[in-house]
Order: C-alpha cells, then structure tokens, then sequence
C-alpha cells in the first residue's frame, strides 16, 4: 500500500509540472501587470521610478526562460516564490485560506452526499415510481441552474426573508456560516451523486448475487446493508472522488459571493491583480488536491474492493 | 392415483404468469414433484422454464407478476403467503441455483461470509459458529483445502468451484426443493459431469427433490426421472424421462428430439441453442390451447440412475 | 435647476446632504462592524505596501501620519506633531511631535519619523508612499543612489524633528496621507504584514485573509477618551448585492451603497433616515486619446460632449448617486466654478459640430472600460445608442483594473472610460491636464494647449490663495470647453448605516475612511454590539 | 417511459430555444442594443415589453431572444470543439499506441486536474472578454472525458474483427480510423457532447459572473443575469427571466443527453425492455 502511494506521488509530478508550465506560459503573455494594476483604481498615479524598482525587486526584467527556470528551481525546494502583492511568500498567502477551502469543500460534499446518495437510493428502489421521477427532474434541474443565481436567490431567501443564517462570511468555528455557501456549491455534486447513486442501485439490484441473496431469503434491510451498499459505493466512488477533488476549484464564484476566504478567490483575486506567483500557487493546490483526493479514491477502492490490486 | 403416491413436495396448479395483468406469457401451468424426486423441465429458450422455477422461489421482478394459479409447497399455497414467511422459506426449506457462477456471488464478500450467511439468517448462528459450518459445507461439495478458501473472493475461483459454492450455499440448511436453473450450461463441458454429479448425490442423500431447469435434453435424460417439455409458456407434454425419450406424445416434443445432435457432435450440442425449432416443427403442429400431454408415473427409479 | 444650483452650494461648503445627529455625547464601550467594499481581500497590513484604498480602510485604524485630513474643515490639519514653525523663506518646518505610544508600547519620538519616511522612498523597497515623500529635499539623490538618506529631514531632540522642502506647497497634502503613516524604527519590519504595529486607536486582534480584520482598542492611544469603541471589525466584502443582504439582516453597521441600493434605501422608510452622503473628489470621464485623428478635432469632442445625456444616465442608471459634472475639478474644489453649466444634451448640436468636422458618418471608436457599475461598461453600454444617434459607433472594449491602467499607460486605446482623483488641491489635479505632464504620470489624453499650460504656470507662482483660484478657475473653465474627455460625473458617495451607530463623518476624499475614534454605538445598539 | 419522456421532453426545450435563436431578429419586437430608452429602464412586464425592461430600458424579451443566439453558439461551437479535439486525440491515442497515447493521456490527466472553470479563466484573462476568446476558453478546456471515451472506445474495437478484417485487406490507418472506428464512437461522443452544451451555457455565466465574458452591450443570458444581480429586488424580472432561459436551456440539454444515452446504450435498453 505504502509503495502504491509512493509510486502515485512520483505520477503527480510530471501532470503537476506540466501545470506549472501551462499556467506559466499563459500568464507570461496575459495583458496587464501587477504594476499596472496598482494604479487599477485611478486615484493614486504611481511614480514611474517605483515601478522600475518593483519590476527588479520581482525578477520581471528578467527574460522569461529565466524566470521560469528560477520559479522551477523555487518549487524543487518547496519555495512556491514571493507574492507580488503582499511582498510575503506565496505559502503564507495561500495557509491561510487552505483549511476554509478545504472546509467548505467537505461541507458541500458532506450536504451532496447525505441529501444526493439517500434520494438516489431510494428513487431507484422504485424505479418509475412519482418519488423516483421528481427526484430524478430534481436533480437534472440541480445541475441546470447557475451557481452564482442559485447562491443568491439562497442568500436572499434564507438570510434576508427568513433570518435564519447569516448571509455571508467566515466564522472559524462557526456551523451558520458555512451552511449557505456550502449548499450552493453542494446542488451540483448532490444533483450528480443521487443520478449516479440510482444508475449505481438499479444495476447492483439487478445484478445476479442480489437475486441470489434474495433466495437465500435475506431479509430486505439487511440485503441492502451488506450486498448492496457496498457495491453501491464501489460505483459511486468514482463521482465521490471526482466531485470532491474538483470542488475546491469549482468553488470560486461561490467564494467569491459569498465573501468565502478560500483558494478559490484568493485565485480570482489574484489572477485580476496580476499577482502570478499566487495564481501558480493557488492553481498548484487546487491541483493537487485533485491529485491527491484521487488517489485516496483509488486507496480506497483497494480497500473496498478484492477484485483491485494496489501492486 | 395419488392415494398410491407419497404427498407431493411441490404441487404447481394452473400457474399463470403475465407481463403486467394483459400480456400472459405462462400459460395454465401444472406439475408435481414428489419428495426425493428430480423433475426436469426442458424447452427452447424463452419458452418460460426459467420464469417458471423463480416464480416457486417467489423471485419474479417487475413487470413480471403471477397472475393465477397456486403453487403448493408442502401442501401449502406460497402464493397466498405473506411475503415474511414466503422469505422465510426461501433458502431454507426451498434454494436455487442459478446459470451463471460468474455474477451470482457477490465480488466484495468472500465466500465463507456468503455461506455463513446462510446459517446466520435461518439456524440463528452467531458468526463464528456459522464460519465453521461454512467450512464443511465448503467441503461437502468437495473445495479443496476449504479452511483457506473460505477467505477467498469469487474472483478468485474458477466458473466451477464458483457453481459448488453456490451448492454449497443452497444446500446448506438441507432444503426440501432445490431449484437448479441451467446450473452448467455456463461451464465447461469437463466440469459440468463433476457438477451434477454433486448435485444428484447430495439430494439423493438428504432427499431432496430438484427441480431442473434445462434446455440440454442430455442433462435431462441422466438426472431426471420426470420431465416437463415446456413451448411458449405452455406445458405441452409430461412423462416420465423414459417413456418420453422413446415415445414423445406432442410434435413438438417430437421435433425437439429430432433437432437434438447425432452422437458424438455433442459438443456443437452445448453450443448450438435449440432455437430453429420451427424448421423442424410448424407452428400448426405446436398447437395453441391443447392440454398438456401426459403419461401416468412409472415405477422404479431406474431413469434417475 | 433652481434646486441643484442650491445644492450645489450647500455642497460647495464641503459637507453633506445628510446631516448625522450628533445630539447625545458619546458613549464608550461597544463594537463596530464595519465594512471594506473594494474587493474581498486586502493586500498587506502593512499600509505602506500598497497602493489600495481597500487597505487603507484597515490601515486608518492602525496607523497615524504626521498631518490628517480633516473632512469637516477640507483641509490637512497636524495630527502626530503638537505644533510646527515655518521659516521665513516656508521651506523648513519644524515639528514638535506629540507623546503618542505604538501598539507594542515603544514611544514615538524624532528617530521614528526619520526612519518612516527614509524607508517609503528607499528605491530598494519601491514603496507607492515614496509618491508622497518626494516634496522632501534630498529625496531624489536619495532615490538616485547618490545619498543614503533624505538630507531633508533633521533630528533637533527626541520629540524635534525638522522637515525641508523642494517648494512652497503645504506639506499637509502630501504628509496627511494615510499610505505615509509613521512605523516604530525599533519594529521588526518583516512582521509589519502580519502583525502590524502603529499609533492608531485600534490594535489588531484577529485576521482572516479574504474574510475580516477585528481589531480592538487601544487603551494607549494618545488622543484622551478615545476610542469610544471596545471592538472593530471589519468584514472584506467585494460584492454589493451580498453586502446588501448582510446590512439588511444587522450582520454589517455601514454598507457602502452602490446606486440601486442607494435608490432602494432611499425609498425604505426603515433606512431612508441613516445614509450619508458626500460629494467625492473623483470625476468620471470617458478620454478621448489624441493619437485617434477625429480626437484632434476639439469639435468631435465637445460633439460627444452634446449628444450624450448624461443628466439621464446619471438618473437612471447611477440613481442620481453622482453629480454630472461640468469640467475637470468637482463640486467641493474651490476654484470650481459655479456659474459654469455642464454640456447640455443637445443631439442637434452635436450632428452639426461633426458634420462640421468632417465625421457625419463614419466615426467609430472603441471604449476601454472595466465592469464598474459607476464608471464602466454600463455606462459605455447606454452610450452606444446615444451616440449611434448621431452616426458615431461605439463599441466596449471590457478589461480588468490592472488592463484598463495597462492599455491607458501604454498608449493602447481609442477611449477609456475611468475614476480619476481631481480634489482636494486644485492645482494639482489640473496640472494632468498640462502638455509637459506625461500620459505615465495623468495627462492621459496627452492633452496639450498652450493657454491652459499659461494658466497653470502662472497659479503654480501664485501665493495670494484667491488669486491662485481664479486663475484655476479659468483653467478649469478652458478645459470645459476643449473637452479632452466627456465629462460625465462627480461621484456622490453613500454609506448606510444602522440607526445606533454615530460618528461617522462625510469625508470627500473617500467616504469608507473614517475616522474610527471618533465612532460609538449608543444604547439601541443589539446585545451582539455591546 | 423515462427515456421517452426525458427525450421527448429535453427536445423540445432545445427545439424551442433553438428557434427561438434563430428567429430572433424576426420575432424580437425591439433591438437588443439600440433600442434603449433610459427614460423607461427597470418597467415591468407590460403589454409594450412582454418580459419589462432592464436597468438600460433595454427590452428584457428581445435581448432574450437574442442572447439566445450566444448562449447556444457557445455552448455548440464550443462543444464542438471540445469533440473534436477529443475524439482526435482519443481515436489517435487508442489506435496507434505507444508515446503518442503516453502522451495523449498525460495531457488528459492535467487537463482533469486542472478545474475547467480555473483554466477557462485563465485563458480569458489572456484573450480578453468576448465570444471568440469563450469560444477557445471554453472549446479548450473540457475535452478530457471526450477524450477517455474516445480513446477506451477505440481499444476495444481496434481488436474486433472487423477492424481486424479491414487492416488485413490493406485499408490505411486513417481510412479504418474514419470508416470503422469513428462510427462506432459517435454515439457516447454525442451524448458526452450534449451534456457538455449545458455546461458550456453555464459556464458562460460563471464567467460572465466574474466579469469575463461576452463583449457588452452584446446580450448573452450570462451578462444579462450579472448585471441584473442587484436588481433582483426592484426589478427582478430583469434577472429571472435570462435566469430561467439559463435553466431550460440547460435542462434541455442535460435531459436530451441523458436520453440519448438512454437509447444508446444497449445494457440500460435491454434491462428496460
């Protein structure tokens, strides 16, 4: 097991430098500049000698070859650079925002999974049936509307008509806070587990050992609990694992709506002022994230699953 | 005549089974299987057989719904049975073995379990207690080194020993009925002698009454005592395996023993799936709504030899 | 018309429509929840790192600078120095600096203030307040690497320190300024991002990145009895339509409005009574670039100057949350000009000035624009039609903040459509507009006209106040008239804010900075305020 | 039933849109960008604007109609882009093997990892708002899946008899890739296709939503929902209606595809018949 995981690791890297190379690459010819951004507001004009001062102190003289030459050297020794912006290193300005992301991203697949995996269960234990069918358009309308509309209309129904929680921002240990963004960014991955949760229960209910256990007489509940559940979760392991790892990524208008301190708007905030060693930062640990939680998939299929060898 | 015969195990009366209440597609369906008997049931694919054998088991899925009849087991009607105690007598009193060994275990559970199971649900076993059956019901259907095979997965075992196992766990609370359903047409024609043989010699001892789902008129003629020819939902014909073979009543019993492989072409036989039947046998001649052909019980046992 | 000439002049005075109740005295105790509304970050703690009116909400708090910009009065007053003398020849002035304690209990003395101002124009760091520091003698050798420090600022004793400039304009503009605040010499300056250290009411408590600043009192700050408050938060909330929702549920005290809030607010009986409003120093214009032939033609100008409304736009889109404006300097700046009536809407006029210039069709130009509701694509978006009305085709060419400056400092647009600063001080705002000026610095429609660069040289060598005015006045009037750039607004600012809060004040040079010492929350206040 | 339905149904939404698209200079009373009465911004529904107007007295209906006809090149061209990148580099990688489908699917790996919206946005901020740079952002950035279908697709044929037969009988790589492979992909490649219009719809939104997306006063659904955020409490017919044309849109697609995968899959039939 430790060497499958071992070996995964050594696989990220080259998907991970490949990254680092397209986002470099792409913000190397993006218009606009840190710089330029400062004076973004129009009000304070920014003296020309400052800027010439800035552009050497970030190494942006420099030809591009060499820049991305000593940002490769930087990552080597787990130095993701300085941030234009807050002249910090780039990992000071993303630790912070690492544990709300990655709260955020847990509570809406928390919401997706408890609402999403139990609706799809049970539509598909009568397949047809009236439950079935508005679960089913529920959840086609779940990933037909935009986020950010769905975000506000909860905003305005839940915090401002109703009361009941507070409409924006981060409270480390507050639950109120969270529960808005994360069903927001949750309709999505939930609207996509029921579908994949009923396609996975009709094909394991019709599976051939289910209507063994049948004849073995197993009673429905306990038929349910240990042959199909588990083959269930082998089916939907997949969509589980997707959806959580793309989450972080996926979470930035709703972020951003919803004045969420995560990875996601530190990105968009950063891409619009131009502070790249950030936006490559944040695009490395939205990536691994990926990378990583799809890999704790695969770890967790060799544990569920006798048929999958991790060797 | 049936002053003279034991009780029957399972009495099956004017079964009818529809596609929803319209489409009827088992017709007025009637046999009995008397205790330690093995009751062959033969025809083309798709003639109902199969239906037939889950409909005892109480295992037919939607759309598919019993719409008349009864089916007595042990005298009593199932079919009027609350769907608990019709559960409870699945498995226990009444198992069933199905065609493919391949997917009729669970992947994720290892065998031990699925067996143990058994015991767990019917006999009240506490786990431990019901591996350790598990271990010499392993090996009553001849596992070798079932100690350690009881930790494995169905992947791990080859299309045979997947069919013992599921042997094993459908003899294993000592039914009355067992229901074996084309138990080797997925297996290779080496190890289906090995299977059946099995099967043959544990109900024997324990008396259990098989009932054979079969499209393989070999198969038939070496289990069976008894057969049942079934075409498109209807019983055409029943006799005793004997009488049958050499003197067919209904044309197209007739035909499906004329479309059966010349000797030693046996091979193409498992293959070749009876289903051009209506080269041999017209449509005229199968009839429509006649009464099922039949021939009293013999006596003797020779033909289950 | 009557009524705006009125108001015009209530605003001249430098102070707002609304007028707050200062009846009772102040209480202390009590928290604040404020809000900074330009975006849902703040760069640095670190005040002097950025360039960031979204920062220096959060910096007002922490930090303290030589002078303070007094809203009431419109003018730099002295805020760290007790007293100060000028010499005869006004260059050198001599500041005595009050007792005032930093956060981390230094004391604030000469060395301080040398240290501070040494460290924003040290080329090395390529501070933005070097901006201010450069009146000071000595800061262009410094900066040209031919001095280690600024000649210009001398130490007399410990609370003594003694300032010389390049010329004669008050120091206060420059020195007020809250990206120039005086620091601890004594401070490790790597922890001034994370645990900032300053003079200011208030001490950081707790920091969010991307979420909130809570900060608390200060109980060494140097002004007695203040701060009022025990608690500040402030919550970092980029987008209105959110921050609308938090004000409405109580979750924030004061909501910057944009101008459907201001519209809705106004018409709410439950909140129509606690806004205030102020008259901004910024006017919002669309520049024409000179490097567009048409552009050359003052008439193609003054054409686009007639043939929008902006008086409609102004209403309907901004929901009167603005000023349309008539020239460069704004309502409040006092060589404004109250006689001068903006451009009227006159599509006529306009068709006859471009028919007179050669353009009856065919004029087509594209307009940089950022998504600003105020000074952005939407109001590129109602002038397409306007405009298509007389033959001339618009079409947006949307960016980014960091792209729109981009594309104007490199000289890579046909028009732009921006926010720039044109107050408090006259003069300097106006001399953008002069042809030695470069586009890099603000002359961003390389504006060039020889009268206008008299103008400007003769109120530059003007002493005489008044004079100064008139002379500026004139200029200001000239450049109506040339019409560089379609004069659409000057900003109205609007904070809401909950009816137990008191002390905010309508300050001109950006409303979201308030003075926090001088806030308290009365009785009324909800149990989660007090 | 569900297949019928889900199909029947989600044609219709498209059909409806679609015609509503193509139509729109017909059947649009107003024009989208010029006929802006600021004196009449923020009315209601009435009888003279059927759908009210927005915040530039801009005719909600018309713009509408029109943004229909953005929404939906958005969501085909890109999508049409995205199948044909995938299914190039996925029939490519799968037939001949070897580096090439390394390759093909180290580069499908990144681009999964990659978030398509972050990618999008990166791209955008590259190229500047407006439909081709949407059209390349959101054409370049969501192929993956067309990829890997693509790509296991062509493995199993590549050893079926048929192909087996052709490549015996001298045909070229390309002709067995165009005439025996590409056919039999086509159906997973639509239906992949089809959902990915949805998401196409919506990520013009989310793009449009963080300020990058089409060239105002051009009108698309995306623009006319961002922009009339604020006005969802004085005029939220100004928000619901681009809102709702979103949902049915995207419902009519996802609902399409999940019928044509419904029809196309031969296991999912067999087990409804």
């Amino acid at each position: 097991m430790l060497r499958f995981i071992f070996r995964r690791t050594l696989q990220m890297i080259p998907t991970l430098l490949a990254v680092v190379l397209i986002i470099f690459v792409i913000f190397s010819v993006v218009p606009g500049s840190f710089i330029s951004s400062l004076m973004a507001e129009g009000r304070n004009a920014t003296n020309a000698d400052v800027m010439a001062h800035l552009n050497a102190q970030f190494g942006l003289d420099k030809p591009l070859p060499v820049r991305l030459w000593d940002y490769l050297w930087g990552l080597l020794h787990f130095d993701l650079g300085i941030s234009y912006r807050t002249r910090s290193p780039v990992w000071d300005v993303i630790e912070p925002r690492l544990w709300p992301s990655i709260k955020l991203a847990l509570a809406a697949m928390g919401f997706a999974a408890v609402v999403g995996i139990p609706l799809g269960f049970i539509a598909a234990l009568k397949p047809g049936s009236l439950f079935d069918t508005s679960t089913m358009v529920l959840a086609i309308s779940g990933l037909s509307v935009p986020e950010f509309w769905l975000g506000l209309l909860l905003m305005y129904f839940f915090a401002l008509q109703l009361g009941w929680l507070p409409s924006f921002g981060y409270q480390a240990d507050s639950i109120q806070h969270i529960i808005l963004p994360a069903i927001a960014l949750g309709v999505s991955p939930m609207a996509l587990l029921a579908r994949t949760t009923r396609a996975g229960v009709l094909d394991v209910m019709n599976a051939d050992f289910v209507r063994t256990a049948r004849a073995k007489g197993l009673t429905e509940p306990r038929l349910v609990r240990s042959h199909i559940t588990r083959n269930v979760l082998v089916l939907i392991l997949t969509t589980l694992g997707l959806q959580i790892g793309s989450l972080m990524g996926q979470a930035i208008v709703i972020e951003k709506l919803f004045s969420w301190p995560g990875i996601g708007s530190l990105l968009v905030d950063s891409v619009s002022v131009r502070d790249i060693p950030v936006v490559q930062g944040t695009v490395i640990v939205i990536v691994l994230w990926f990378l990583i939680i799809n890999m704790l998939v695969d770890v967790a299929y060799a544990a569920i699953d006798p048929r999958i060898k991790v060797n | 005549m049936s002053d003279i015969l034991p009780d029957p195990v399972l009495s099956v009366r004017d079964l009818r089974i529809g596609l929803g209440k319209q489409n009827e597609i088992l017709h007025d369906v009637s046999f009995d299987i008397l205790p330690g008997e093995t009751y062959g049931l033969v025809g083309e694919s798709g003639s109902g057989k199969s239906i037939t054998g889950l409909s005892v088991m109480g295992l037919l899925k939607r759309p598919l719904e019993v719409t008349g009849g009864s089916v007595f087991f042990r005298g009593q009607d199932v079919l009027k049975l609350g769907s608990r105690a019709r559960r409870r007598l699945r498995g226990d009193r009444m198992a069933m073995v199905f065609q493919e060994p391949m997917t009729a275990l669970n992947p994720l559970a290892t065998i031990g379990r699925q067996i143990a199971e058994m015991f767990v649900i019917h006999r009240g076993m506490g786990w431990s207690d019901a591996r350790r059956k598990a271990v010499e019901a392993l090996e009553s259907v001849r596992v070798p080194s079932p100690e350690e095979r009881v930790r494995s997965y169905p992947h791990q075992l080859s299309g045979g020993m997947r069919q013992r196992v599921m042997v094993a766990i459908a003899l294993a609370c000592r039914p009355d009925l067992l229901i074996a359903d084309e138990p080797t047409t997925a297996l290779d024609v080496t190890v289906q002698a090995g299977v059946l043989e099995l099967i043959a010699e544990l109900c024997t001892a324990e008396g259990t009454a098989v009932l054979l789902v079969s499209h393989d008129l070999g198969v038939i003629a070496n289990m069976c005592r008894r057969v049942g020819v079934m075409d498109r939902g209807r019983l055409v014909e029943e006799q005793d395996t004997r009488a049958l073979f050499e003197n067919p009543l209904h044309p197209y019993t007739r035909g499906l023993l004329a479309a059966r492989p010349r000797l030693g072409s046996r091979t193409l036989a498992r293959r070749g799936r009876l289903t051009e039947l209506d080269q041999v046998v017209t449509a005229e001649e199968r009839g429509r709504d006649a009464p099922t052909l039949t021939t009293p019980r013999g006596f003797g046992l020779e033909a289950s030899a | 018309m009557l009524t705006r000439l009125g108001l015009m002049a209530a605003l001249a005075l430098g102070t707002a429509t609304a007028a707050l109740a200062q009846d009772a005295t102040p209480k202390d105790g009590g928290k604040f929840v404020f809000t900074a509304p330009y975006g849902g970050s703040i760069t640095s703690l670190d005040i002097t790192a950025t360039p960031h009116t979204q920062d220096e909400i959060v910096a007002k708090a922490i930090n303290r600078s030589l002078y303070k910009w007094n809203s009431e009065s419109g003018k730099p007053e002295l805020d760290l120095a007790e007293s100060v003398e000028t010499s005869d020849d006004g260059k050198t002035y001599t500041y005595k600096l009050r007792e005032a304690t930093f956060h981390n209990g230094d004391k604030l003395d000469a060395d301080d203030l040398i240290w501070s101002y040494n460290r924003l124009a040290d080329p090395k760091k390529a501070l933005p307040g070097a901006e201010q520091m450069l009146q000071i003698a000595g800061v262009a050798e410094f900066q040209a690497g031919k001095a280690d420090h600024i000649s210009g600022l001398k130490k007399i004793d410990d609370r003594t320190v003694q300032i010389t400039l390049i010329n004669l304009a008050d120091p206060g503009w420059n020195l007020m300024s809250n990206y120039a605040p005086i620091y601890s010499k004594d401070y490790p300056e790597d922890q001034l991002a994370s645990k900032p250290n300053g003079l200011g009411p208030f001490k950081l408590a707790n920091y969010v990145p991307g979420s909130k600043v809570e900060l608390v009192k200060f109980d060494d700050y140097y002004e007695e009895g203040k701060p009022h408050l025990d608690k500040l938060d402030i919550m970092l909330m980029g987008e209105a339509a959110a921050r609308d929702v938090a004000f409405r549920n109580g979750e924030i005290d004061a909501n910057v409005l944009g101008p459907v809030q201001y519209e809705a607010y106004g018409q709410d009986p439950a909140l129509k009574d606690h806004i205030l409003e102020v008259a901004e120093v910024y006017t919002r214009n669309i520049g024409f670039n000179t490097k567009i032939e048409a552009f050359k033609d003052k008439r193609v100008r003054q054409a686009i100057n007639y043939a929008i409304n902006k008086d409609l736009i102004v209403e309907k889109l901004l929901k009167n949350k603005a000023y349309p404006a008539v020239s460069w300097l704004p309502i409040s700046s006092p060589a404004f000009d109250k006689d001068a009536k903006p451009y009227p809407y006159d599509p006529e006029k306009a068709k006859e000035l471009l028919k007179e210039a050669g353009y009856e069709t065919g004029l087509k130009f594209s307009v940089t624009a950022t998504p600003n509701e105020s000074w952005g694509v939407p109001i590129v978006e109602a002038v397409i039609p306007m405009l298509a009305k007389v033959g001339v085709e618009v079409t947006t060419d949307p960016v980014e903040g960091s792209v729109l400056s981009d594309k104007i400092l490199s000289d890579n647009f046909d028009a732009y459509i921006w926010s720039n600063s044109s107050g408090p001080d006259p003069l300097k705002y106006l001399t953008c507009f002069y042809s030695k000026t470069s586009q890099t610095a603000c002359n961003y429609v390389k504006f060039s006209n020889a009268e206008f660069d008299k103008l400007i040289d003769q109120a530059g060598n003007e002493t005489d106040p008044a004079k100064q005015n008139d002379l500026l006045r004139q200029a200001n009037n000239l450049l109506q008239e040339e019409a560089p750039v379609w004069f659409f607004n000057y900003n109205k600012a609007v904070m809401a804010y909950q009816p137990w809060v008191h002390g905010l004040k309508p300050n001109a040079m950006e409303l979201a900075i308030q003075d926090y010492e001088d806030i308290w929350v009365d009785d009324s206040a909800p149990a989660s305020r007090k | 039933m569900r297949l019928r339905f889900n199909l029947a149904f989600g044609l219709t939404l498209v059909l409806v849109v679609v015609v509503a698209a193509v139509s729109a200079a017909w059947i649009a009373p107003y024009d989208p960008i010029f006929d802006a009465d600021l004196m009449n911004s923020e009315m209601p529904p009435s009888w003279e604007h059927l759908l009210g107007t927005d915040g530039q007295g801009r005719d909600v209906l018309s713009r509408v109609l029109y943004g229909a006809r953005v929404s939906l090149t958005v969501g085909l061209v890109s999508q049409l882009i995205n199948s044909l990148i995938g299914t190039a580099l996925g029939v490519s990688a799968g037939y001949f093997g070897g580096w090439w489908d390394d390759l093909v699917n180290g580069l499908t790996n990144v681009m999964l990892a990659i978030p398509s919206l972050v990618f999008a946005l990166a791209i955008m901020a590259v190229l500047g708002p407006g439909l081709p740079s949407l059209l390349i952002a959101l054409g370049l950035t969501n192929w993956s899946w067309t990829c890997r279908i693509a790509r296991s697709s062509t493995l199993s044929l590549k050893n079926q008899g048929f192909v087996q037969a052709a490549r015996a009988a001298g045909f070229s790589d390309a002709n067995i890739m165009r005439t025996q492979i590409l056919p039999n992909i086509l159906g997973p490649v639509l239906v992949i296709a089809t959902l990915g219009i949805g998401g196409a719809v919506l990520a013009e939104a989310a793009l449009s939503f963080l300020g990058v997306g089409i060239r105002p006063p051009q009108p698309s659904w995306g623009n006319m929902l961002t922009d009339a955020r604020e006005l969802i409490r004085t005029a939220p017919w100004a928000s619901v209606f681009p809102g709702l044309a979103i949902f049915t849109t995207v419902l009519g697609f996802n609902l399409l595809g999940d019928g044509l995968r419904d029809m196309l899959d031969p296991h999912m039939r067999t087990r409804r018949a």
